[in-house]
């Protein structure tokens, strides 16, 4: 079989570990504890912006991440946000912030949340996103699907990407993205 | 073929499922004739060969059904916009 | 002339026996008992058995380009009968028949043969399905076979059973099924056609209908002039609609593009026709070699007869999931036809819906197979007014009673059919 | 040797060694195989398709119709490789094909003499009698000898990718007018790619000697190369054919390891770009064409332009002594360089009776003699040893051991009519130039047919120039660099009509001039027909070559003119692709991707068979030491759950959290039965239908609060279902306040069933009475924690029909409460459960499933007619009071037992009444679902008939052809289990 993971099961995700080209170009890719809301707006998107304010977020209806690490929120919809948090109880206090306007699905049991970077990283995610990423300023999102998996990543800074993705695609995404990765060499923090 | 979303921008329609003709619009199941609209409604279709009106569901993306005007012989894409049909002209 | 082998080797010596043309080329007459619009493999097997099997030879078939330029030409050449609905089986089982002596009918050899085409099952469940289409086939006369996973791979040694994200379980094995030589189709029919007395009128695009005073279908306006007819017949399948429309007619009817290719020349490698039962990808080899394959339809209304590229990734992603020394070969042609995509999955054989009219509509993908059984009943129904009892349950109002054939079962949403 | 002392591009440092039908040869680095070989005067590669006539290399290109060969060998083995695209790589093996036994002797060649009998769609005239015949004799026959490399018959073990690619300007070919477009458009700061399928850059400025800037081409070559590297944001692809043009995307294929004995580690064999380019330049060039005369495909016999490229780029002179037989001045240049460099040329025919006088001083200078209106009208050899010219009333026989010919240019176009837009004849070029072009193409250079240098230079950055302003770039044309152009005039002239011997119109498949007259005379004389009835140009060259000589000949005998006869629609590819490009990684294990449950790391553990449903990877069953037979597996899960209790993981169903004021109001308009209508903290049955009166899907929905509920959908139609409120929420009534979101990934999800169930889950619910029977009824809901403070939502439900619970927790808890409840259950004797088990239940208790759920069923038909409210609208309720619905004789569903206890029912069977015959007509139903009960002690089914329950108590068959089984059954009502329901409310 041709692609080197051929021979790892498809039963559980990779383990943490260099695979692929032993390049010091190589990309690393790590997992990051969060807990992740998804928060929908009723019909009056303008009021949950103008909560959002007392949050201290300028929440932006479109596909872009708004807010900080203790709450950013990833435009994935019209009225719709993935709230993602590194503080716990985050379902509560957007409960509080944004009810009735908008609802809150839990979501954080459900999604993974990985970050990648390294020099080599734009031709790696070339090879999995079909999007143009060399136009994407720091904070613009996407929701989309890369090898058959839908996620939503966005450009976190100058040189890490995020993506979130489903718990039961979680496996499968890591053997595309190691594929991917292999020519450079793919460190994988687990 | 790329269809501009408009919440996500310009997307291959890969990413979204096709419904089709965007002008029915589902009849009042009150009316004395309602079997014959329902009929029209869900078996009859504009299928023209030019410019057409038809829906779109970005599945793979903002989850928003969107009108898309194409041309069915060259492909070409006019216009996009959510879809509702209360809207319709 | 008579084709037969002593006439090839009589004009090999001679250089000469062959050279009257396969069919005539006459210019329109003003008036004909019937008109077959489309000049493709349906409408001129209509015109062929009007002829031989109702006695109705002023006929004139249609074609707004070349015969066979549409869907006849533009399809991966198989024939089967392994439908599961009684509305659609016992109709493709006449179908099957006719191919069984259609060189010996014609005088032309179109090159049936029949490989067989298994149908890859890869889950109980899935196993379950085929094994009541397969009991549907026999119940209507044809035959069908349940082949487990061992037999399916001595049959095609050279599938993926050990590295497969579906599993191949079995089979449905139509050993009757086969393939042909499309273009031979078209062609022999219209031989036939012709020779019967038949005019075929290429290059003569219908551009509007002749109505009579109580609406009723009187004839048609062509590039070539206006043409009268006692019955005019539709069977245009991939244009249904945009013909229909100039009768101000709608059907329960989209257009979608299917995708076909085919690969360069290789010695003998498949034997058959066989399907994967998990993923879109369908293939054959012709007598020339080339491995012809194909998968899902482009799933939005297109009249572009080309496709684009994730259906054709998803397609060779399928191959290469069930074939992986597919890899090596190379794609040399790919086209695209135009398929009439019912809102059941069923074609429409049926008189009216206007007086004077009838209509031969809705193939979806697999009008080819249908050729023989679909001329041989639509013929039925116009010269006899009356629909041919195979199609009884092919007709439109369908739709409106309930009485949908959706082999299916996902509705009225034609491009997933 | 035929290599030219000096000169050419190869690399004579670094020798390649390679076999040719295991004979060993040398190369340089910088050869293709065809270069290779001419070099040591292999003549002879390969045979023809239906003659198996002997043959050479013709052309330097894509376009070659007769070099082909396996390359690599085993696994790696590649049919019909064109030896002109071949790098030439240390360790080559290459074997010619279509030959038995061998290529100098091949037995097939007999279809040669037979040519007479064997002429164009012969076959479509016999071998019809007798009818078996052509199955079991004639056709083997004939795939045996059509056909022409052989596949690998193992996977292929290299691996492939797939990328996208963004730019403003794609320029397609980097020969003068492609590298000048895209400096032009680099310059601009324009992002370009420029992609090349050559492995050099140059295209035809490698092959040709014309000084630009009075310097070698290459140097010009290697200035813009500098420049363009030096550039940002312009990317050079070499080894990069674009193939094709899709909507808004060009495909291309790049050939990262090819030109190696096995590619890199890591490193994918080819990789598929999709780029999408806001402006592209096409500037793919043109080939040169044969001309139609007898004996032209003898080996030696080559075209003109290719002839140039050997002595050129390679430096190989392909023939001891040549000579050229053309029709245009290009042609000549060919002379004139091969001349130059050493070669031998006997004789320059031109079918021309004058040429310009620079020409002909440029010839006499060098003493070439020259036939002026002469034509070449037959050849001898089984390799080219002598040629026949006619001229002016004279002939005369040439000895030469090869001919150049040239009836001038065609221009790539193809790639301009992948969008249905057809090339345009222009006869002063004699020659198919783009017609309406994709949208955002423009053409340059040779493939516009523009040939001259100069025109290529100023047409390449001026398309450049124009494309990248276009993409919004201010862009200028850079200067174009100082050249003179070769004469480049040309007076059509395609066919030697008074010819000896077969004169070849398609090489590769063996079309012949004689055989398009045949197809004239018999009609087939519209394009199309001609290469469907003639096969011309459906060779793996695809019509390259033919396509044009072949119509021109058709043309005249129509009486015609060429662009009257029209043209051929060159679809996708440009050139072949292999399949393995399209597919990228997703082969193997990794077609698809596979969806795992929360638990799936502890069935393993404990041993579990999986199984596939759609894209998830489920627990069979968890055979157990001693257990040989999966049903035994089974059997015991099953009695566990019956007498004891279990635990399966369910959390692939589909759950949808629904929230807002509107919701109830919105459920009762999707579902067919009323759920405003339902209380806080309990949960509710209920089918969808599609608006065609069909049902869609089934599943429980749960209210948790006043304005949040929680609905299930089946595994199967989770995404169905979603895109299907999304529609109605969206579309149909927007004014609904609805909030709804998938959470079938938030939400793992365990049930427990069996008598034991509630004793056990009283061990991790932190608050154990709120699953007391009066707190959490059968059908009740409740949200509250387990395992110490994991949030939990405990449903009462049970699809086995015992006393059940469906606790569903975050899904990253939802592994660590399996293994609770597997401890703590340890001395409950707690089973883990598969699929299997749970199928079995399911039909026991007569649920329906899957292949009840099959789009073809009314909700009457599964049963649930009196779920239906008559009260309200609802999605589907118009469509299904439609009369074949409503008819009382629909099939309707129903159990069955065999009449006789101990035989077994399986699936897939039809329902036939006793006596009756086997045919459509009597058919009565089928089943759908079946098993050997382990709890009733023997077979139940379930399935349809017609009349449905009112026929309960009937003895009719079940009747399985395919099986070969026919059995009586009788039909009984579907819940075969505790048909009260019963055993739930304890």
């Amino acid at each position: 079989m041709a692609d080197f993971l051929a021979a790892l099961p498809l039963g559980k995700p990779l383990p943490a570990g260099l695979y692929g080209a032993q390049n010091f170009e190589r990309v690393a890719l790590c997992r990051l504890p969060v807990d992740a809301c998804a928060l929908v707006a009723g019909r009056d998107v303008a009021a949950v912006i103008e909560k959002a304010k007392v949050l201290g977020v300028d929440l932006c209806d479109g596909p872009r991440r708004s807010g900080g690490d203790d709450c950013a929120l990833i435009g994935t919809g019209p009225g719709r946000w993935l709230v993602l948090s590194s503080a716990s109880g985050l379902a509560a206090r957007l409960e509080a912030a944004f009810a009735p306007e908008a609802s809150t699905f839990e979501q954080g049991g459900g999604l993974v949340v990985l970050e990648a970077s390294g020099p080599t990283l734009p031709a790696v995610l070339a090879k999995l996103v079909p999007l143009d990423l060399a136009t994407f300023a720091d904070d613009d999102a996407a929701t989309v699907t890369a090898a058959h998996i839908n996620l939503t990543l966005w450009r976190h800074d100058a040189t890490h990407w995020r993506f979130a993705l489903g718990r039961s695609y979680f496996a499968a995404f890591l053997r595309a993205f190691a594929c991917a990765a292999a020519e450079y060499g793919l460190d994988w923090a687990g | 073929m790329l269809i501009p979303c408009p919440y996500c921008g310009v997307r291959d329609a890969q990413e979204f499922s096709y419904r089709g003709d965007a002008m029915p619009v589902r009849p009042d199941p009150a009316a004395p004739d309602a079997e014959e609209k329902f009929h029209d409604y869900v078996y009859l279709r504009d299928n023209p060969a030019g410019a057409f009106k038809e829906i779109w569901h970005h599945s793979a993306g903002c989850r928003r059904w969107v009108e898309v005007e194409r041309d069915t012989l060259t492909h070409e894409i006019k216009a996009t916009r959510f879809s509702a049909e209360g809207r319709r002209a | 002339m008579r084709y037969s082998l002593f006439n090839v080797i009589v004009n090999g010596l001679t250089k000469n026996l062959f050279a009257e043309r396969a069919w005539r080329d006459p210019d329109p007459r003003p008036a004909y008992d019937v008109l077959v619009i489309g000049g493709g493999g349906h409408g001129l097997a209509t015109a062929y058995y009007l002829a031989k099997n109702h006695g109705i030879a002023n006929v004139a078939v249609l074609e707004k380009g070349w015969i066979g330029s549409g869907n006849a030409g533009r399809n991966t050449t198989i024939f089967r009968s392994n439908y599961l609905l009684p509305g659609n089986e016992p109709f493709y089982e006449h179908s099957l028949k006719l191919w069984e002596g259609l060189e010996q009918e014609l005088n032309y050899n179109v090159m049936a043969s029949q490989r067989g085409i298994v149908n890859l099952i890869h889950s109980d469940a899935q196993r379950d399905a085929y094994v009541r289409r397969g009991n549907a086939m026999r119940l209507a006369g044809a035959d069908s076979e349940l082949l487990d996973a061992a037999q399916v791979r001595k049959l095609l040694p050279f599938l993926n059973y050990d590295d497969a994200r579906f599993p191949i379980k079995g089979g449905l094995l139509q050993a009757r099924a086969g393939t042909a030589r499309h273009d031979a189709v078209v062609w022999g029919y219209a031989r036939g056609a012709d020779k019967l007395g038949v005019d075929i009128l290429q290059n003569c695009e219908v551009t509007g209908f002749l109505r009579g005073a109580d609406g009723a279908v009187t004839g048609v306006e062509t590039v070539r002039g206006p043409i009268r007819a006692k019955k005019v017949a539709l069977a245009v399948a991939g244009s249904s609609s945009r013909l229909a429309s100039k009768l101000d007619l709608r059907l329960p009817i989209e257009s979608f593009v299917l995708q076909a290719f085919v690969s360069e020349a290789i010695k003998p490698l498949i034997p058959g026709v066989f399907t994967f039962g998990a993923g879109h990808f369908y293939i054959s080899q012709s007598d020339k070699g080339g491995l012809v394959f194909g998968g899902d339809l482009d799933g939005y209304n297109s009249y572009a007869q080309r496709g684009n590229l994730p259906v054709i990734e998803d397609v060779m992603e399928g191959g290469m999931a069930l074939l992986p020394l597919l890899g090596r070969l190379r794609l040399l042609r790919q086209w695209a036809g135009l398929c009439d995509m019912s809102m059941d999955g069923s074609p429409i054989i049926d008189i009216g819906p206007l007086p004077g009219l009838y209509l031969n509509a809705g193939w979806n993908y697999g009008g080819f197979k249908a050729t023989p059984a679909s001329g041989w009943c639509f013929a039925h129904t116009i010269a006899r007014d009356e629909p041919h009892p195979l199609t009884a349950a092919m007709r439109l109002d369908r739709f409106r009673t309930g009485h949908v054939i959706d082999e299916k079962g996902v509705g009225a949403q034609p491009n997933l059919h | 040797m035929s290599r030219l002392d000096k000169g050419g591009l190869i690399d004579r440092a670094q020798t390649r060694r390679f076999t040719f039908d295991g004979e060993y040869f040398e190369g340089f680095q910088g050869d293709t195989l065809a270069s290779a070989l001419l070099a040591n005067n292999v003549k002879l590669v390969g045979r023809s398709f239906k003659y198996h006539r002997p043959r050479g290399i013709v052309g330097g290109a894509t376009e070659e119709p007769n070099g082909l060969v396996e390359l690599r060998s085993g696994a790696r083995r590649e049919p019909n490789t064109r030896m002109t695209t071949t790098e030439l790589y240390d360790g080559l093996e290459a074997f010619s094909q279509n030959r038995w036994p061998s290529l100098d002797f091949d037995v097939l060649a007999i279809n040669g003499l037979l040519s007479p009998f064997f002429g164009a769609a012969f076959y479509y005239k016999t071998f019809m009698w007798p009818k078996a015949a052509w199955e079991k004799f004639y056709e083997p026959a004939i795939r045996r000898a059509a056909g022409l490399g052989r596949a690998a018959l193992e996977a292929d073990p290299d691996a492939y990718e797939k990328s996208n690619a963004f730019c403003d300007v794609l320029v397609i070919g980097s020969g003068p007018a492609g590298l000048s477009a895209a400096l032009a458009a680099g310059r601009s700061g324009a992002r370009v790619i420029l992609a090349e399928e050559d492995f050099e850059f140059g295209g035809r400025l490698l092959s040709e000697r014309t000084p630009i800037n009075d310097a070698a081409p290459t140097e010009f070559v290697a200035k813009t190369l500098a420049e363009l590297r030096a550039l940002p944001n312009v990317r050079l692809m070499r080894r990069t054919s674009v193939v094709a043009i899709y909507d808004d995307c060009y495909a291309a294929v790049e050939r990262v390891g090819d030109h190696l004995r096995t590619p890199e580690k890591y490193k994918p064999r080819q990789i598929l770009w999709r780029i999408a380019a806001k402006r592209a330049v096409l500037a793919a060039g043109a080939l040169d064409r044969p001309i139609v005369f007898g004996g032209n495909d003898r080996p030696g016999v080559m075209l003109a332009a290719p002839v140039q490229s050997y002595v050129n780029r390679f430096a190989v002179a392909p023939a001891q002594r040549m000579a050229v037989f053309a029709n245009n001045d290009a042609a000549w240049t060919t002379a004139f360089d091969a001349h130059d460099s050493g070669a031998e040329i006997a004789m320059l025919i031109d079918t021309r009776d004058a040429v310009a006088p620079a020409l002909a001083e440029a010839a006499q200078k060098r003493n070439l003699r020259v036939i002026l209106g002469g034509e070449v009208f037959a050849t001898k050899g089984k390799c080219l040893e002598s040629i026949e010219i006619r001229a002016n009333g004279h002939t005369e026989r040439l000895a030469v051991d090869g001919l150049a010919m040239s009836s001038g240019f065609s221009p790539n176009v193809a790639l301009t009519c992948h969008h249905g837009g057809k090339p345009v004849w222009d006869e002063s070029l004699a020659a198919f130039v783009p017609g309406k072009c994709p949208p955002g193409l423009h053409v340059a250079g040779a493939a516009a047919g523009a040939y001259a240098l100069s025109d290529c230079l100023a047409q390449g950055a001026a398309k450049g120039a124009l494309a990248a302003t276009e993409a919004g770039f201010q862009a200028t044309a850079p200067d174009t660099p100082k050249t003179h152009d070769t004469p480049r005039a040309l007076k059509t002239f395609w066919h030697v009509e008074a010819s000896k011997g077969m004169a070849f119109v398609d090489f590769q498949n063996d079309v012949c001039a004689k055989d398009i007259v045949l197809a004239h005379q018999e009609g087939f004389v519209s394009v199309e027909h001609l290469k469907r009835y003639t096969t011309m140009g459906m060779a793996t060259d695809q019509g390259k070559l033919s396509n044009v000589p072949g119509l021109a000949i058709m043309a005249k005998q129509r009486g015609k003119t060429i662009a009257e006869t029209g043209t051929t629609m060159f679809r996708p590819p440009w050139s072949p692709v292999t399949l393995g490009a399209f597919a990228g990684h997703h082969r193997g294990k990794d077609f698809r991707p596979a969806r795992l449950t929360p638990t799936h790391a502890l069935a393993e553990e404990l041993g579990a068979v999986f199984t596939e449903a759609g894209p998830w990877l489920r627990a069979a069953y968890f055979p157990r030491q001693g257990e040989t037979d999966w049903k035994q597996s089974v059997d015991r899960e099953v009695r566990a759950v019956r007498e004891n209790v279990g635990v399966i993981d369910v959390s692939t169903f589909g759950k949808i959290e629904l929230q807002g004021p509107d919701v109830g109001k919105f459920l009762d308009r999707i579902y067919i039965n009323t759920f405003s209508t339902l209380p806080v903290g309990k949960a509710r049955y209920g089918v969808m239908l599609r608006e065609d009166g069909f049902v869609m899907d089934d599943g429980t929905t749960a209210r948790l609060s006043e304005d949040r509920w929680i609905m299930t959908t089946t595994t199967a139609n989770a995404a169905k279902v979603s895109q299907h409120l999304d529609f109605c929420l969206q579309v149909l009534w927007p004014d609904l306040d609805v909030r709804a979101v998938s959470v079938s990934e938030q939400w793992g999800q365990i049930a427990v069933a069996g008598p034991r169930s509630r004793g056990l889950i009283a061990q991790i619910v932190d608050d154990p009475a709120a699953i007391s029977n009066d707190s959490l009824p059968y059908m009740g809901a409740v949200e509250t924690s387990v395992l110490g403070g994991v949030k939990a939502r405990i449903f009462r439900l049970s699809f086995s029909g015992e006393l059940g619970f469906e606790i569903a927790v975050p899904a990253h808890e939802a592994e660590q409460l399996a293994r609770k409840l597997l401890e703590t259950g340890a001395e409950w004797d707690v089973t883990f459960y598969g699929l299997e088990a749970l199928a079995v239940m399911r039909i026991e208790k007569g649920h329906v499933s899957g292949p009840e759920l099959n789009g073809q069923t009314s909700a009457a038909d599964l049963g649930f007619g009196r779920m239906a409210s008559t009260k309200k609208d609802y999605i589907g309720a118009v469509m299904a009071r439609r009369p074949a619905l409503t008819d009382p004789e629909r099939m309707g569903f129903v159990g069955f037992k065999p009449v006789n206890p101990k035989e077994v029912l399986r699936a897939g069977a039809h329902v036939l009444a006793q006596g009756a015959a086997a045919t459509t007509a009597n058919d009565l139903g089928y089943l759908t679902s079946a098993t050997v009960s382990p709890t009733l002690g023997g077979a139940i089914a379930l399935g349809f008939i017609k009349g449905g329950a009112a026929r309960i108590g009937e003895i009719v068959r079940a009747w399985d052809g395919v099986r070969g089984t026919d059995i009586p059954v009788e039909i009984c009502a579907p819940a075969f289990y505790d048909p009260k329901g019963e055993r739930l409310h304890g």
